[in-house]
């Protein structure tokens, strides 16, 4: 590899240069569902360097011990969007507490703005949601006659995810259901960091498994594992 | 609700499930469900994290914790399962090709609206993916008690409580009842006994028409 | 496998199963871009079949004696929906003529718009196109202050495409950049079939390398193989 | 125009990529970039197909007829390449990932307005990829004939034929001259041998500010 390209062609890094990039105030996108597949050892990092009030997006907020639901839980965010908070009572003691605001979308609606930011869309049409709660203050937009409701694109400064493996280039593989929104929230970074599994040069990974393209990613660091005891376990 | 009283909702919900049909189950009483299939039918259970294929729990010590169903719980796969992001299992739950989508609810109405995902002030809110399985799914089956905790019906001329989707219930399956949704009201087609027609329609706040037939499960 | 499951379960089918869902005035999606991934087989038994009068929606009209450009200078379509018709002058001369109406999209909207069809969107908002010819009758929806082009989601009675390999619940996987549109063709069709280089048990395919969930395909039939000769050969 | 000439453009146009760069190539003389490319220079070439990683042509003999850039020829890749659908192709263009893109042109207008894709009732018309590139690459460079076939100006106050993209356009290469759109205007910044300033100022419809140093490249 050769001088000047070490930046964009090999991205790994450390857990330090990840954090120069998340700042309080920061807007943070994570991958994972249920506390499946948000990268522990970022969130670890997040959590010893004290960052405080971060708006966050992401699927759910985990188990109050549990993934993202640990920066959650412990107060470090001022507002949240996603799809539900069921499976954490103290974020959903927050919100009550107006500690916590959450701005809650249809978990399908929710995965499609993050995908719209991600591609650069300016907006999806959805009917989803249509006579419910979920349709209060949004635009709504007539198409071939049918009411729609105009759901905005979400896009983060930074933007963090797990994955199995990685090449040096960053594309990215994930394991089985850990897949879910990561994929997605790893486009709609301005910024984005993958926590991995594995690191492999740059020819190893098969081009017709790639999920992420490396395009995505603009740096990469060693996972040091899931440091939580699962719900179920 | 005791376990047995679960198990049966969960076993008559199953029948409904035809070979070949593309499934997705709700968390609580509906993930049950999948016990009750015969184990040489096949039928492929969709989860909204991205799987499609799932196969029954794994051996305890065998789980692998990134293999789950949308509830987090491990699951395992069978033949012809496939990954996909969220955006694409919201996709398939979208564009209509789900069959059965088997949800729990707080409350339905006359017309088949559902109430599931928030309770004002009470209980912490997740709309989670019921919006999108409850206005798509080919066919949505509700399994819930039949009244709630202060024994009040919770089938009512209108939901109260802020709805997740309009007219999308086709059955309700109730710890004392089976009952259709149609286009001319709800049809009482059966009843879990000790209970009897009469019981469920007292604990009803909508009038049932009865089936020609009310069965009888034991 | 038991009785009944047959027709969900396993779709492998022939040739003359998937002719009858296409028919003269069908709305046909084709998968492929400039003749690569497009199907065919089916192609030829299209023509064979001499259906005609049909609305196709995809990519680009291939060239004269190539892929689906094949069906569009032969005269058997009487509307293309596509980004560009360039490399198929018939294709052009139809237009020209009138016998062919033309429906032009920039190539990334055109792929949104049958992902939006294929996934339950819409519609979607862009800013592409703004200020061009391709604005012309679309309705503009104001987002955060900014003017959008809605951009409305396609669908086809039947859609084709070509893959690498099948199972037998048409989980699919692609040959490289023959993937191209394909994926998002197969999600957007009423009746979806797949022709197939190589067809293989349900469990054979790496679950965590499917490109296209068997939930989409309703036929697989066996591919003969490419039967013209590219442009740069 | 010469095949010589063709190379001078597309390699003075090969000068703008810097190692590790992500970079989309139109067809025609944008093709022929990649061929001035250092070797051991690391650049992710992207198509709009669905392949990010694309190396040199393969020997002949040697293709595989389904990976070709999306020009249609058949293209090999390199380390780190990925296979994608063509929607996450445009994902990677709309969302301003591409550092560079090189595109052909009909007209460019003083504005650094684009038209390259239609001649109404003349040439058969296709968008393709063009408007995406235009309007979202980083940095969007034009390889054209200085002039058109009539020997009339291709750099114009304004474009007569429809837009592809309004004010895109950083840096015009002909087979005369570069140039690049400013804030202040159209900037000369080298001449092509035998041209002079002079000749390159008399065939372009639009003043040219000239740079301190004008550059002669032979």
């Amino acid at each position: 590899m050769q001088k000047g390209t070490q930046k964009s062609v090999n991205k790994l890094g450390t857990r330090d240069e990840a954090l120069f990039h998340i700042h309080d105030s920061s807007t943070l996108m994570f991958g994972g569902f249920g506390g499946i597949g948000n990268p522990p050892t970022l969130i670890e990092a997040i959590l010893e360097k004290g960052i405080k009030d971060l708006t966050l997006i992401g699927n759910d907020a985990a188990f109050p011990d549990i993934g993202i639901g640990r920066i959650v839980s412990r107060g470090l965010a001022t507002k949240l969007i996603a799809s539900h908070i069921g499976s954490n009572p103290v974020a959903g003691q927050l919100m009550t507490d107006g500690k916590l605001e959450v701005e809650f979308s249809p978990q399908g609606t929710l995965a499609e703005r993050i995908r719209a930011g991600g591609v650069g869309l300016k907006g999806i049409l959805v009917d989803v949601g249509l006579g419910s709660m979920v349709e209060e203050g949004k635009q709504k937009v007539m198409v071939d006659g049918k009411t729609c409701l105009l759901e905005t694109p979400l896009r983060a400064e930074v933007s963090i995810v797990y994955a199995k493996k990685a090449d040096t280039f960053g594309n990215l593989v994930y394991d089985t259901s850990a897949r879910n929104t990561s994929p997605l929230v790893a486009m709609a970074g301005d910024y984005t960091i993958a926590e991995v599994e594995e690191i492999v040069p740059a020819g190893e990974l098969d081009p017709e498994c790639v999920v992420t393209p490396g395009i995505f990613v603009d740096l990469i660091i060693q996972s040091k594992g899931v440091n939580w005891t699962w719900a179920w376990e | 609700m005791g376990v047995d009283l679960r198990n049966r909702m969960a076993r008559r919900a199953a029948k409904e499930i035809e070979p070949g049909m593309i499934v997705n189950l709700g968390i609580g009483i509906p993930s049950l469900v999948s016990n009750h299939i015969p184990a040489d039918m096949q039928v492929m259970f969709q989860a909204e994290n991205g799987v499609l294929g799932m196969g029954e729990s794994p051996e305890e010590g065998e789980e692998n914790p990134m293999l789950c169903n949308a509830a987090g719980f491990p699951v395992s796969i069978v033949p012809g399962a496939s990954y996909f992001d969220s955006a694409t299992a919201f996709g398939i739950i979208r564009s209509g090709n789900l069959d059965i989508t088997i949800l729990g609810g707080l409350e339905v109405s006359e017309q088949g609206d559902l109430a599931n995902w928030i309770v004002p002030g009470k209980r912490v809110p997740g709309i989670g993916g019921a919006m999108e399985l409850a206005q798509k799914a080919k066919k949505v089956i509700v399994l819930m008690s039949h009244v709630n905790k202060h024994g009040e019906p919770k089938i009512v001329p209108e939901c109260h409580l802020p709805l997740t989707a309009k007219a999308c219930v086709d059955i309700i399956i109730t710890d004392r009842a089976v009952i259709e949704v149609t286009e001319e009201g709800l049809l009482l087609k059966e009843v879990m006994a000790p209970y009897t027609a009469d019981d469920v329609m007292k604990n009803t706040d909508v009038p049932l028409q009865l089936s020609e037939q009310v069965t009888t499960l034991s």
